[in-house]
């Protein structure tokens, strides 16, 4: 109690930690690792989901701490204007790589450049947006135990790829969620092909109306360890009669094999495959009409040559009028593969953007938090 | 029914639930460490007879009561090191030892059926028993009840007040945090199992000495599976598990009474009682149920409707952790 | 398997032929007995246990095979057809059952073997004809025994409130409890001279002859739950001990309250200085006649109701049912219970005189009449005065 | 951890076995039996003579069908403790028919497994419910709706069931001939009720191997949240598989009434349930050793009855049998996992020593 008032934090130490806001759970950490004597803080994005007046709070007993106790401070993040306003110098890391570094303050230009490199010259991009709106969000708003996704509208038409960019935590995976039926709605209507869905939203009826979720922990939430390939295929295909054609479904898994270029066999245990194997070959399961498709992640930890095949793939999905919303960390691959970005910020659909007339400069500043 | 006799059933009730509310502190410490001891009902019944027989042949009632917790000990410690380092699943091993130890309890125990033997005398506690109305329900009891009610002190105090006890609850809520904060997790789970069994094997000993003196086949068969409810019903907590068993045990002295003032209803109707409410305490303290009623609360009442209602288990109770 | 099977057969007709010449003495001679509780359990089943020996110290080179705690909630894979069929083939040519719960059974079980004798204990097949020709019942007339439990807690109790511990409701239990009234009402009303409508006397049934925890209530709990009530002197009437040891316990602590097992004499042991003394079956010398009649192959069919041996309640090797004093009855109180037992062996008071009403107010016994054995056997309620369920 | 598994793995399933039989041999030296004795009688009375076999197959049917009902519950994930329960309401409605349903000799017997089987299946259902729609964990709902079900036969025979005579408290009046299965050679066996039971055993290994259903119980039981995404409506087959077993352990109940028993009695089941759920945790949820774990145990329970009349001993001596032998295959079945243990145990302490 005595450290919380000195650092003046407010945090009711009977409260249980589940019914405190993100920011006083950082201020309860904090305060946790200096009452055990820490001299070097390490903070990965401690700003994640507070609120601005939070923030202030936690950066003055930051400041404190470094400039009276002498502590060494090093903080992570992805908000340039966090940086500049807390830090004395950044060392900026792109892919795993040490790309240089700056003393603060400097323009902020500079740190963009070196975070986000170039963006290569982009191959041709049909364009296969059609007219027709396949899901209309209305002020669509969720809710998340730790945040709320303030109103979102928008519109996606068949055949467009909408890229859904911001810092993971931002709202963009609760919106996600939300269109596949897996969160309910806490405002706002859903309409998907013009029919209201605002009511009865589940996943089951997302399925049933062409709506396809591929969750960013393929063995968590996707494929089932412990099944076969063949075990898969007979999964998902629709049950006729009541006994599994294993025959049938083996060669499916094994055209689907060869299709989708998987290295495994159709006795091989999911488990066993590759991470990419594992992403082509939940690509391979997903139903041939599709009207949208929702993809957390989908090339997250997969090799160049995965990534590109799987972007061949829905491409191919794209000219028949499937519409395609999906979440990257990823900047160069949300700016190089959407028709449309949505940035996202602190809970909140900062901007619209067409990928056309956007680049990474601009889409670093919304995604640090720059309205 | 006049109030001396009233106060002489909540004294019967104490004493009854004594033994419950030892093995539901047990139980709690256990799966607050994370680790879930299902095997309660058969060590209880093996720990009774080790009790009774140790203190029949030795005449020493004290240990009647190690033996019996060293038969609890050892069951729990079976229980860990199969998920602890066989990594195998603790509901099935609890479960097999819960069968095991019934009929070891049966063979073993089948010629010390029914003997007279060594019972815990009664002893008042000066000062205290002369308090009205709670002195006698409180303090004209023996040794067992003392026992009892001090260790839900205790281990309230100790799981919520103390550091071990913040990385025993730490060890069952979030190993893999409590590990990389230099808490040997394993290490800790172990202690607390064995721990908790110990009490259940006190609580064993603590019917066959005190509440149902001497031993029979099936002597206690039954309790053990109310007291993991119990623990549910408690929230983890000692506190509201200890008010749990005594709740438990009023309503069976209530079906008793009821039994002689409605001899119309079925005699079966009143032993239905415990089981139904069983159910009915579970669906109770479900968050399937007690979420939305929690969330449509005000929210003044919110907290202390929770703590009432609302009983989340340790995060990681039953799951194993790596840690090499 | 079949092979040996016959083997198997060929042996047992060899015992059987054995058994046969043997004549007598009983040399050769093998019964069995089917215990529904544990053999060792301080009550009913224990005191069968004890006949079964007193036959075989008795009947020179007889050999005894038990089968206890043979109930379904204990042994799902034992069935009493299943254990005779076991004990006919190790050679037994008599077999008791000593519960009512076999009744049915050894009615089946005995048309399937002819040959052997079965003798069900407290059952009434052998009377009512449903049983075949080698079944005979076999039962001890406890009813003044409990009379006299009765009557001594009536002379004991200081605040008029006795309690029963009841196991199940049938003619049998409905008959000794009443008994035990009737005793109790007689001796409070003759001896301390009160008003025997102020005598209150409650009945709680746990639900089966001994504690199945779960299933039945638990006789710790129901014994306890009188004594808080006021009750002070609880009787027994189901298979164990549970009343003595909770009564025990509470003296202990310095309650005045007072206990009366049932079934077996040694039952007082639990709790001697709270025991008023124990109403007891005695089933050694019936079970000797029995085994005798069969090794002789004089055996007949006959249903058995055996009274005590009014002379000496405690002659064990004459009375089929007993009553022995306990060290927790007050001199006074032994006094008047001898006067009480001399009127009852002399036929001066009886314990079913009329009028007798049942708990329903329906009138069962006339004024000046005495219950007929058949009254007394199927009793189909408490009498009227007593407190408790009656069906 | 060389590629060809060496004497010791091996031999490895065997140990188990071995072990137990050596723990009961302990016990019974230390009770003052000649082993020998004791498992010669436990032999004989499992297959010593031809009735003795029938007695084995006939307990075997319910605690077979139990079992098999298990295996579907345990391939998603549930814990189906209230089984016991489940074969006691199968009883008591197999029984309703008997006692309260005339029908022509063709169709009374129909009626009253299929009434068994709606009887355990609502049981299990209703244990089902308690999980999905509240949240009940199902140990504890279904030990709950045991003991209510335990207690419900007992309000049935003391109250509305009770014999015309009254009193008793063992059961029913026996039911009418033509309510009962047929039984085999003067025994308690129905050939009928173990043709059901094989067939029931075949079925459901053919709905876990071949099915779609049983595929997706898979899924549910291994990962049910990719199963939900996959499209698994996890109530819907969480509460069909727990129908099902209900089904069959009720089934199971029904033949404990109409060929073990004639009557419906207390305790009907007396636990037969949770040996079934010992045989399929024995089998390691393995659909070919059921049967025979199954018929293992009941030789085995059968065995104990002669062990008693022979030696005097408890008859649980069966029960710890079998008992020890689930408790070490579970801790110690699993070759690799033991192996792994063993050797970081040996790495521990040969570090202790060179630091030390």
């Amino acid at each position: 109690m005595q450290l919380a008032q000195r650092y003046g934090f407010e945090v009711d130490p009977h409260e249980r930690i589940d019914d405190l806001s993100m920011g006083e759970r950082q201020q309860l950490e904090l305060l946790r690792l200096l009452a055990g004597g820490a001299h070097v803080l390490i903070l990965d994005e401690p700003t994640t989901g507070i609120s601005a007046e939070q923030k202030e709070l936690l950066f003055d007993s930051m400041r404190t701490l470094a400039r009276e106790e002498g502590k060494t401070l090093i903080l992570v993040s992805h908000k340039l204007d966090e940086v500049q306003e807390l830090c004395d110098y950044a060392y900026v890391l792109r892919k795993g790589r040490h790309v240089g570094g700056r003393s603060l303050p400097c323009p902020n230009p500079e740190l963009v450049a070196l975070m986000f490199e170039q963006l290569p010259p982009r191959p041709a991009r049909r364009n296969t947006t059609q007219t027709e709106t396949v899901l209309e969000l209305q002020a669509v708003s969720v809710r998340s135990t730790r945040l709320e996704l303030e109103p979102v509208s928008l519109q996606v038409q068949a055949g467009q790829v909408l890229g859904l960019a911001g810092l993971e935590g931002s709202g963009q995976e609760l919106l996600l969620r939300a269109c596949a039926g897996l969160l309910p709605l806490a405002a706002g209507r859903l309409q998907l092909n013009g029919t209201s869905a605002q009511l009865h939203w589940d996943y089951p009826t997302a399925r049933r109306h062409g709506v396809a979720y591929l969750a960013a922990g393929r063995l968590e939430e996707g494929l089932v360890a412990g099944l076969t390939l063949t075990e898969h295929m007979a999964l998902v295909n629709k049950a006729h009669g009541l006994l599994v054609d294993w025959a049938h479904s083996r060669q499916q898994a094994a055209e689907h094999i060869t299709t989708y270029q998987v290295v495994g066999q159709p006795e091989s245990y999911i488990e066993n495959l590759s991470g990419g194997n594992q992403q082509r070959f939940l690509f391979a399961m997903l139903p041939k009409d599709l009207t949208l498709i929702l993809m957390e992640h989908p090339t997250r930890g997969l090799d160049i040559r995965s990534t590109d095949w799987i972007w061949e793939q829905l491409d191919a999905r794209r000219s028949t009028g499937t519409a395609i919303i999906f979440i990257s960390a990823d900047l160069d691959e949300v700016a190089a593969r959407s028709d449309q970005i949505a940035v996202f910020s602190g809970g909140r659909l900062v901007r619209t953007v067409a990928a056309a007339q956007t680049d990474a400069d601009e889409l670093g500043h919304l995604i640090g938090g720059a309205a | 029914m006049d109030s001396t006799q009233l106060i002489a059933i909540l004294g019967s009730i104490v004493l009854q639930a004594a033994p419950l509310i030892i093995a539901v502190c047990g139980e709690t410490i256990s799966e607050r460490a994370g680790v879930i001891n299902l095997s309660m009902d058969g060590s209880l019944l093996l720990s009774a007879l080790a009790g009774f027989v140790a203190a029949l042949l030795t005449g020493s009632l004290l240990l009647g009561f190690l033996a019996a917790a060293a038969v609890g000990a050892l069951f729990a410690a079976i229980v860990a090191f199969g998920s602890l380092h066989l990594r195998q699943n603790q509901v099935a091993i609890g479960f097999v030892l819960a069968m095991l130890g019934d009929s070891l309890s049966a063979f073993l125990g089948q010629s010390y059926t029914r003997l007279p033997g060594p019972s815990v005398p009664s002893w008042h506690i000066p000062l205290l028993k002369d308090i009205p109305v709670l002195g006698p329900i409180f303090f004209r009891q023996d040794a067992v009840v003392y026992f009892a009610l001090l260790l839900v002190l205790v281990t309230w105090w100790f799981l919520f007040r103390t550091r071990a006890g913040l990385e025993l609850r730490s060890a069952g809520e979030r190993p893999e945090a409590a590990f990389s904060r230099g808490v040997a997790v394993r290490k800790l789970r172990y202690l607390y199992a064995i721990l908790g069994g110990a009490l259940v094997g006190m609580a064993g000993a603590a019917y066959s000495l005190s509440v149902k003196i001497g031993w029979a086949e099936g002597h206690t068969r039954g309790m053990g599976w109310i007291a993991l409810a119990i623990v549910i019903f408690g929230g983890w907590s000692p506190v509201r598990g200890a008010i749990g068993a005594l709740l438990f045990g009023a309503t069976k002295a209530l079906a008793t009474l009821l039994q002689r003032s409605f001899p119309q209803v079925a005699l079966v109707a009143f032993n239905a009682i415990p089981w139904l409410l069983m159910i009915v305490v579970l669906l109770l303290v479900s968050g399937k149920l007690a979420a939305p009623l929690l969330a449509r609360a005000p929210a003044a009442l919110r907290r202390p409707l929770r703590s009432l209602l609302q009983a989340a288990p340790p995060a990681a109770l039953g799951q194993p952790l790596d840690e090499s | 398997m079949h092979k040996k099977g016959i083997l198997f057969v060929a042996l047992v007709a060899l015992l059987l032929a054995a058994c046969g010449s043997g004549g007598a003495s009983g040399e050769g001679f093998t019964f069995g007995m089917i215990l529904v509780g544990p053999q060792n359990d301080h009550g009913w089943s224990q005191a069968h246990y004890e006949g079964g020996q007193y036959v075989v110290e008795h009947l020179p080179g007889a050999e005894m095979i038990v089968f206890d705690l043979l109930n379904p909630a204990d042994k799902p894979e034992a069935t009493l057809e299943g254990v005779v069929d076991e004990m006919v083939a190790q050679g037994a040519t008599l077999i008791f059952t000593t519960s009512d719960e076999f009744e049915e059974d050894t009615t089946t079980v005995a048309a399937k073997y002819p040959d052997v004798t079965f003798v069900n204990i407290s059952g009434d097949d052998a009377l009512t004809g449903e049983g075949p020709a080698n079944l005979s019942n076999v039962m001890g007339r406890m009813e003044e025994m409990k009379a006299i439990a009765g009557c001594a807690a009536a002379l004991t109790t200081q605040t008029g409130q006795l309690g029963y511990v009841g196991p199940l409701i049938n003619h049998e239990t409905l008959r000794l409890t009443a008994s035990a009234y009737l005793g109790a009402r007689h001796c409070y009303e003759t001896y301390r001279g009160e008003d025997p409508d102020d005598l209150e006397f409650t009945v709680s049934w746990i639900g089966f002859w001994f504690n199945i925890p779960g299933v039945t209530s638990d006789p710790t709990e129901v014994t306890s739950s009188f004594l808080d009530t006021g009750v002070d002197v609880v009787l027994s009437g189901i298979d164990t001990t549970e009343a003595i040891n909770v009564a025990g316990q509470r003296a202990a602590a310095d309650h005045a309250v007072w206990a009366v097992p049932y079934d077996y004499l040694g039952a007082c042991e639990n709790a001697p200085s709270i025991c008023l003394g124990v109403p007891f079956f005695n089933w050694g010398p019936d079970y000797l006649a029995v085994a005798t009649a069969v090794a002789e192959g004089r055996w007949s069919q006959s249903w058995l109701w055996n009274g005590p041996n009014w002379d000496d309640l405690s002659d064990l090797s004459s009375t089929s049912v007993g009553w022995l004093n306990g060290p927790g009855l007050s001199a006074e109180a032994a006094a008047n219970l001898a006067d009480y037992i001399s009127k009852l062996a002399s036929g001066e008071v009886a314990v079913w005189a009329g009028p007798i009403n049942l708990q329903d107010g329906s009138a069962y016994i006339a004024a000046g009449a005495v219950g007929s054995d058949e009254q007394i056997w199927y009793l189909p309620q408490l009498v009227e005065g007593m407190q408790g369920p009656s069906q | 951890m060389s590629a060809k598994p060496s004497f010791l793995q091996r031999i490895w399933p065997l140990l188990p076995g071995l072990a137990a039989l050596l723990i009961t041999t302990l016990l019974l030296v230390v009770m003052g039996t000649d082993p020998i004795d004791a498992y010669l009688a436990m032999w004989q009375g499992a297959f010593g003579s031809s009735a003795r076999i029938y007695s084995v197959l006939a307990f075997l049917v319910p605690l077979l069908l139990a079992a098999s009902g298990l295996l579907l519950t345990f391939k998603a994930g549930l814990w189906n403790i209230g089984i016991e329960g489940q074969i006691i309401m199968g009883a008591i409605a197999a029984s309703w028919v008997a006692l309260r349903v005339q029908l022509p000799a063709g169709l009374q017997i129909p009626l009253e497994l299929l009434a068994a089987m709606a009887g355990g299946a609502v049981w299990a259902l209703l244990a089902g419910v308690l999980k999905t729609r509240g949240g009940v964990h199902e140990i504890f709902g279904g030990l709950a709706l045991n003991n209510l079900a335990i207690l419900f036969t007992n309000y049935l025979i003391a109250g509305p069931w009770q014999p015309p005579e009254g009193g008793s408290f063992r059961g029913t009046q026996p039911f009418g001939a033509h309510a009962l299965l047929p039984l085999f050679d003067n025994s308690r066996l129905s050939l009928l009720s173990l043709a059901l039971a094989v067939l029931a055993f075949a079925g459901v290994a053919l709905l876990l191997t071949n099915s779609h259903w049983g595929l997706r119980l898979k899924a549910l039981g291994q990962n049910a949240r990719s199963a939900f995404l996959l499209g698994v409506s996890s109530q819907r087959e969480l509460l069909l598989a727990m129908a099902l077993c209900g089904a069959l352990a009720g089934l199971g109940g029904g033949v404990r009434v109409l060929s073990w028993f004639d009557s419906l009695r207390q305790s009907i089941s007396g636990g037969i349930g949770y040996l079934a759920l010992m045989v399929v945790l024995l089998a390691g949820f393995r659909l070919v050793l059921t049967p025979l774990v199954a018929f293992f145990f009941s030789a085995v329970l059968n065995g104990s009855i002669t062990l008693q009349l022979r030696t005097q001993l408890h008859s649980a001596l069966g029960d710890i049998l079998t008992g020890v032998l689930v408790l070490l295959v579970l801790l110690f079945g699993n070759y690799t996992r033991v192996q792994r243990v063993v050797l970081r145990a040996a790495q521990a302490a040969r570090r202790r020593l060179s630091d030390g």
